[in-house]
C-alpha cells in the first residue's frame, strides 16, 4: 500500500532532490542562497541540504545567472548531474543565452557526440505582490527551444516524480515551480518513484468540455469544474505537466471526446503557449471541435503590484466559468 | 574638499527622514500586514543614499535599485507618493503598479528603478550618454549593492562608460551581504573599488557610514564627469543592519557584527559630531527628528486613506 | 507620381535611418559594426551613416549586448530616439533582460511617467550557412512580452515605412531584418513615407485559401501561389508586418472569406508565432472554418550548417503547396 | 621555467599544421566557393593554441570559440575530420551539424565550441567544477578572443571561477581587433590580464606571437591550478593577419600594422630559433612543412570526397 505523507510543492521538491542526491553522487545543486537562505522556511525547496550534503555538493553562488547556467552546462557535459536554480521566472533572460543556445544546442551541433543532462530550476508565478520584475511566466520562450524539455507541475506528488526523472534524464530540462503550490500541501506518495516526462495526466475526467492547463492553474481548472458541474457541464481536465515534448495524444483523445477547448494559464495571452495547444487542436482534432477555442490567461500587461490589479492580472474560476459558457 | 555645513545639515535631515520611513515601514509590516510583497530597508545605510544625493543637484539623474527608499527620499521624492505606492495604492507614484520595489519619480530625476540586480547599471550609462550626447552639464548616478557587481551588466556597463568617458558615477553600496551571501561568499576582491582599474576607470573605497566622506567623493566625481573625464566608482562600505528583507531572520549574521555596525550607525555619528562642532544645537536634531516624524505620520495616513487602483486600470500605461 | 527605386531591405532600412536621422536629432544608432564593419558592402544596413553623421550619432560598441540595449533603455527615457543593433537574432537572448524586463516594463511600473522610445534592430534569418547560434528566430518570444511592439517586414519598401513609423512610435519596438532579403532588390518608391505598424498587408488576393506569413517566408508564400494557382486554388496571401499589435481583423475578415488558414513560418513548430494566429482564428473566426488548420514551419530542431540540412529546415513552396492540398 | 626541447617542436610542427590547413581553407573559399558559411582564420595567431596545449596532457579539457582550428589542431583533432566538418559533410566530426563555426571533438576533449562571443568562459567554468568536484588532476582552458572579454560572461565567469578556486585558465587571444573594432575603440584598459586583478586572480600577459613564452605562462597556470590555487588570466597579445573572416576586406586595418605583424609571424620566430640553437636541422621544418601539407591535402580530399549528410539526418541528434 502507498504510504502518503502532506507536502507543499516546496517540500515534494527538496524530497526528489534528497532522494536524487542520496542515489546519485554525480548530482550537485547550485544557486543564490540554495544553501544558506534568506528564507529559513521548511516549505522552500532547497531547505535543509547544505546541512545533509555539505557545501561541495549544495553551492551557494555570486548573484550571476549566466554563471550558473553556463556552470550547468560545462558540468554536465563533463559527466554531472547539475540541478541549478534561477531565483525567479524574469530572470531566465539573464541566463537564457546559455540555456539556449548553449545546453539546448551543443549537443545537436557536435552531432551528438557531447551530452547535457541538466535541470534548471525556476521560481514562477504571480500573487506575491512583488511586481512584473518578479512575476513573468515565460515557459513559452522555453518551450519554443528544440533541445530543451519543459517540465511545469501542477501538484506536489507530481513534482516530485518529474523532477526525479528530470534529473535523470540525458537532456536539459527546464523545471518551473510555481510558488503560489509551495504553501498548499497535498498528498504525496513517501515511496520513490518516477513520472515519466511528456506525459499529460488528467487530473478530471469529463465528457463537455476539455481544459487543458498546467501548474498553478490546475487549482483555478478545479474549482470552476466543480463549478460548472453544478450547471450541469462535465469538464475533463488535461493537466499537462510537460510542454515539450508535449502530449499531443491525451490532448486529441480528450477533445475527440468533448469536442470543446478551453486552455488555460497564467502567462499574458499573446504568444502564450495557449496557441500551441489550439493549432496542434485545430490540425489534428478539428473534425472534433463543436464549437470556437476560448483561451483564459492572463491579459497582455506586465503583473502589476497592487493587490487588487494583481488580482485581476490572475485567472480566476470566475473567468473560465463565463468563458465555459459563452462555447455551450 | 571642505563639506559645507549646510551640506551636512541637509544629509542629517535626509537621514532622519529615511529612517524615520523605514522604522515605520517595518512596524506596518510586521504587526499590520498592511502592505503587499517584500519589504526591503535601508537601516544603516542611509549615508550612502544621503550623501550621493546631498552631492548632486536637481538636474542630476539617479537610477536605484530594490533598496530605494533612502536613495529616492534624499533625492527629494514626496514621501507621501512613495508611502502611498508601497502601500500599492492609486494615490502612489506609480498607481500601484509597482508596490515598493520599483518606485519611479521622475519628477526627481529618478525616472526608472529596477529590481533585477545589476539592471541599474545599464541603464545609467544609457541616461549619462543622452546627458553628454545633449551636451547637459548633468550627471547620472546608478546604486548598486556589492552582490550586483558580479552580474555581467555591471561589467559591460563599467566598460561602456569608461570607453565613452560618460558622465556617470557607478554608486557600489556594499552592505557586506547579498541576499545571505556574505561578501567573501560571493567574491574574493577585497574592494570592489578595484574593479574600476579593470576599465581604467577611477575607483574609490569610502567609509559608507560617514555621509560627508560619501558626499566628498560624489561631488569629486561629479566634478570630473562634468570636466568630460567619465564615470568614477564609488564604493561605499556600509552594513545591512537588517535581513535582506523584514521576513529575513538574519540568522546568518553574526550577532556582534549587528551590533558592532549598530554602533557606527551613520546618524548619531555625524548628528553628535554637528552638535559637538557647534554646528547645530542639539535641539535642532530633536526638531528634524519630530518633523520627520510627522512627515512619516502623514504620508502613512496619506497612504492608508487612499483608495486602491481599480481593476480594470492594471490594463493601462502599457503602451504610449 | 510615385518615384520608384530599386533597393534591397539592408538599403531602404539604411535610407530609413538616414531620413529618420536629418529628420530628428534625437536619432541616434549604436551597435557593434554599426559604424565601422567588416562589410564593406551598400546592401548592408547601417553602410555609410557614419560618414553622413559622424561617430557622434554612429557609435560603435564592444561586443556587450546587455549594454547596447541598457544604452537604448536609458537615453530614450532621457529624451533621445536610440536604434540599435543586434547582430543575430539568436543574441537576442544576452540583451533579453534589458529588453523584456526593462525596456518593456518600466514604462508600466512608472504608472505611465516614463517612456521608452527605442528601437531594436535584429538581424535574422536561416539560410547563410552559419548554424543555429546564428540562426534562430525569436520572435514569438517577442511577441510574448507585453509593453513591446515586433515588426517584421517582407518587402523593402514596408522595411522602409515601417522602421520609420518605428522611430517614430512612443514604445520600445523590435525590429526584426531578414536577412536574406537584403540581397533581392525590388521597387521602393522614394520620397518619405510612414507605414503603420500594427497593419497586416494583402500582399495577393484569393478567395479558397488564406496563408498568413511574415518577413523572409512571403517569397516562399508567393512563390506558392502561383502553384496552386495553376491548379484552381486561389491563396490570399496576408502579410502580418507587424506581430504585436496583432492586426486580428484582417487575419479573420480573410478567413471569413476563403473559409481556409495555413500559418507559414520560418521559426521552429512548437511554440511558434502560428500558434497565436491559430488561436486567435479558432477564438473569433471559428464559424467561418471549412478546414483544418496547417502550419508550415521550420522543423524542431536547431538549425544546422550543412547545405542540404539548412535547407531541409527551410520551409519551401512544395511544402506549403503540399499542406495546402492537404486541407482540400 | 626551461621549455623542453620536445616540447618546442610540437609547437613547431602544430602550428605549422595549423598554418597550412588555414592557407588551404582561405584558398577553397575564395576561389572555388565550396565551403558554406563564414570562414574565419586565425593566420598569424597559431602560438597562442599550440603554446598552450602543448602545455596540456591529453585528458586536460579545452573549450574553444569561433575562431578554433589552431586551437583544436593543436589539441590533437583529426585535420580530416575537422576538414570534412568545415566542409559541412557527414564525415564530419560533427555529422555537418556544426560547419566551421562549432566544431566539438569530445574525443580530445574539446566537447564544445561556440560562436557565442563569450559563449566558452562559464562553460569553462563548468568544466573546471566538474574536474574539482570529482578531484580529477585535470585543467580547462578556455580560449577567447579581446573582444569577448568585454561580455557580461567573462566577468561573471571569472568572478566565480576565483571564489571557488576552480582549475581553469582563461586564454585571452587578444588580436588587436574585435570585429572591425581596434582594441582601443572596445575598452580602455592597456592589458586585458589586469582584469584579473578585479576577481584576486593571478593574471599575465606574453608575447602571443611567441609559442614559448605562451607555454610558459599556460605551464605555470597549470601547475597552479592543480596545486589548488585556482584560475589565472592569460592574456595572449597577437594580431588578426586577416580578416575578421575571409570576406572582411580589412580595409580598417593599416596596411603597415599587418605587415610589421607578418615580420613577427610566429612560424619562423620559432622556427629559426630552434635551428640557429641547433635543436633541430632546418631540413627539419621543410620536412614539417611537406608533412603538414600532405596531411591537409589528404584532408581536403577526403572532405571533397565525402558526403553530404541526408537532408533528413537533419532531425536528428537534438534529443538523446
Ligand atoms: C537578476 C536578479 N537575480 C536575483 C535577484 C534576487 N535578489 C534580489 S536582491 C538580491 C541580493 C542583491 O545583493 P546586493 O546587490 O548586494 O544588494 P543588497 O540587497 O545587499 O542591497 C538578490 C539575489 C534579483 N532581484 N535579480
Ligand atoms: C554574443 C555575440 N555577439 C556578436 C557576435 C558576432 N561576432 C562574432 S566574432 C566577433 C568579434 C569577436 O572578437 P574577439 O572576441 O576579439 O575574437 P576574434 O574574432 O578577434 O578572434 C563578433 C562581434 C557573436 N558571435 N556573438
Ligand atoms: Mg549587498
Ligand atoms: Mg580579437
Amino acid at each position: 500500500m502507498q504510504v502518503m505523507q502532506k507536502l507543499g510543492m516546496g517540500q515534494a521538491v527538496n524530497q526528489a532532490l534528497r532522494e536524487e542526491m542520496r542515489r546519485d553522487p554525480r548530482v550537485f545543486i547550485a544557486g543564490e542562497g540554495v544553501g544558506v537562505s534568506i528564507h529559513v522556511n521548511p516549505m522552500f525547496p532547497t531547505h535543509g541540504l547544505l546541512e545533509e550534503f555539505g557545501p561541495g555538493r549544495v553551492k551557494d553562488t555570486p548573484v550571476s545567472e549566466a554563471a550558473i547556467a553556463g556552470l550547468a552546462v560545462g558540468a554536465a557535459e563533463a559527466g554531472l548531474r547539475p540541478v541549478v536554480e534561477i531565483m525567479f521566472n524574469p530572470f531566465f533572460t539573464l541566463a537564457s543565452d546559455m540555456i539556449v543556445n548553449h545546453a539546448a544546442k551543443l549537443r545537436y551541433l557536435s552531432g551528438g557526440k557531447s551530452t547535457f543532462p541538466l535541470v534548471v530550476r525556476i521560481k514562477s508565478g504571480a500573487g506575491f505582490g512583488a511586481g512584473c520584475q518578479h512575476s513573468h511566466n515565460l515557459e513559452a520562450w522555453a518551450a519554443h527551444c528544440p533541445g530543451l524539455k519543459v517540465v511545469m507541475p501542477s501538484t506536489p506528488a507530481d513534482a516530485k516524480g518529474l523532477l526525479k526523472s528530470s534529473i535523470r534524464d540525458g537532456n536539459p530540462v527546464i523545471f518551473i515551480e510555481h510558488m503560489g503550490l509551495y504553501f498548499a500541501p497535498m498528498p504525496v506518495p513517501e515511496e520513490e518513484y518516477l513520472t515519466p516526462l511528456g506525459k499529460a495526466d488528467i487530473k478530471r475526467e469529463g465528457r463537455n468540455l476539455t481544459v487543458v492547463t498546467w501548474s498553478g492553474m490546475l487549482g483555478v481548472a478545479m474549482g470552476a469544474a466543480e463549478m460548472l458541474s453544478r450547471e450541469g457541464i462535465e469538464t475533463e481536465i488535461v493537466d499537462l505537466r510537460t510542454l515539450a515534448p508535449l502530449d499531443k495524444e491525451t490532448i486529441l483523445n480528450s477533445v475527440a471526446k468533448t469536442g470543446r477547448l478551453i486552455v488555460l494559464h497564467e502567462a499574458t495571452r499573446t504568444g502564450g503557449f495557449a496557441g500551441e495547444i489550439a493549432a496542434v487542436v485545430m490540425e489534428e482534432g478539428f473534425k472534433h471541435l463543436k464549437a470556437p477555442l476560448r483561451r483564459v490567461t492572463g491579459p497582455d500587461i506586465p503583473v502589476p503590484a497592487s493587490p487588487p490589479l494583481e488580482q485581476f492580472y490572475i485567472p480566476d474560476e470566475n473567468d473560465l466559468v463565463r468563458a465555459a459558457k459563452e462555447i455551450f | 574638499m571642505e563639506v559645507p555645513a549646510n551640506k551636512k545639515i541637509e544629509m542629517l535631515e535626509t537621514m532622519i527622514l529615511s529612517r524615520k520611513f523605514s522604522d515605520s515601514l517595518a512596524e506596518l509590516c510586521r504587526i499590520e500586514r498592511k502592505i503587499p510583497g517584500m519589504m526591503i530597508l535601508s537601516t544603516g545605510q542611509e549615508a550612502v543614499g544621503s550623501g550621493v544625493c546631498a552631492a548632486l543637484e536637481p538636474e542630476d539623474v539617479i537610477i536605484t535599485n530594490h533598496r530605494s527608499h533612502n536613495h529616492l527620499l534624499a533625492k527629494g521624492a514626496d514621501p507621501r507618493e512613495l508611502m502611498a505606492e508601497i502601500f500599492c495604492k492609486k494615490t502612489g507614484c506609480n498607481k500601484g503598479k509597482s508596490g515598493t520595489l520599483h518606485l519611479a519619480v521622475p519628477e526627481v530625476n529618478a525616472p526608472c528603478t529596477t529590481t533585477v540586480v545589476g539592471g541599474t547599471l545599464p541603464i545609467a550609462v544609457g541616461q549619462a550618454f543622452a546627458q553628454q550626447y545633449k551636451n547637459e552639464p548633468r550627471v547620472t548616478v546608478c546604486f548598486f549593492g556589492d552582490g550586483a557587481a558580479n552580474e555581467g551588466s555591471f561589467h559591460e556597463a563599467l566598460n561602456l562608460a569608461a570607453l565613452w568617458q560618460l558622465p556617470v558615477i557607478f554608486g557600489c553600496e556594499n552592505n557586506l551581504y547579498a541576499g545571505a551571501q556574505r561578501y567573501e561568499e560571493h567574491t574574493r576582491v577585497q574592494d570592489m573599488a578595484r574593479r574600476a582599474e579593470a576599465y581604467d576607470m577611477p575607483g574609490v573605497t569610502v567609509d559608507g557610514n560617514y555621509a560627508p566622506e560619501v558626499y566628498r567623493a560624489a561631488r569629486e566625481a561629479r566634478q570630473l564627469a562634468l570636466e568630460g573625464r567619465g564615470p568614477t566608482l564609488i564604493e561605499c562600505k556600509t552594513y545591512r543592519c537588517r535581513g535582506h528583507g523584514e521576513s529575513d531572520p538574519q540568522h546568518y549574521q553574526p550577532g556582534d557584527e549587528i551590533r558592532a555596525w549598530q554602533e557606527k550607525c551613520p546618524i548619531p555619528r555625524l548628528g553628535d559630531e554637528l552638535v559637538s562642532l557647534g554646528v547645530i544645537p542639539s535641539e535642532r536634531i530633536k526638531e528634524m527628528e519630530s518633523l520627520a516624524e510627522k512627515i512619516v505620520e502623514n504620508a502613512v495616513r496619506f497612504a492608508e486613506e487612499s483608495p486602491y487602483p481599480e481593476p480594470h486600470e492594471a490594463l493601462e500605461d502599457v503602451y504610449v
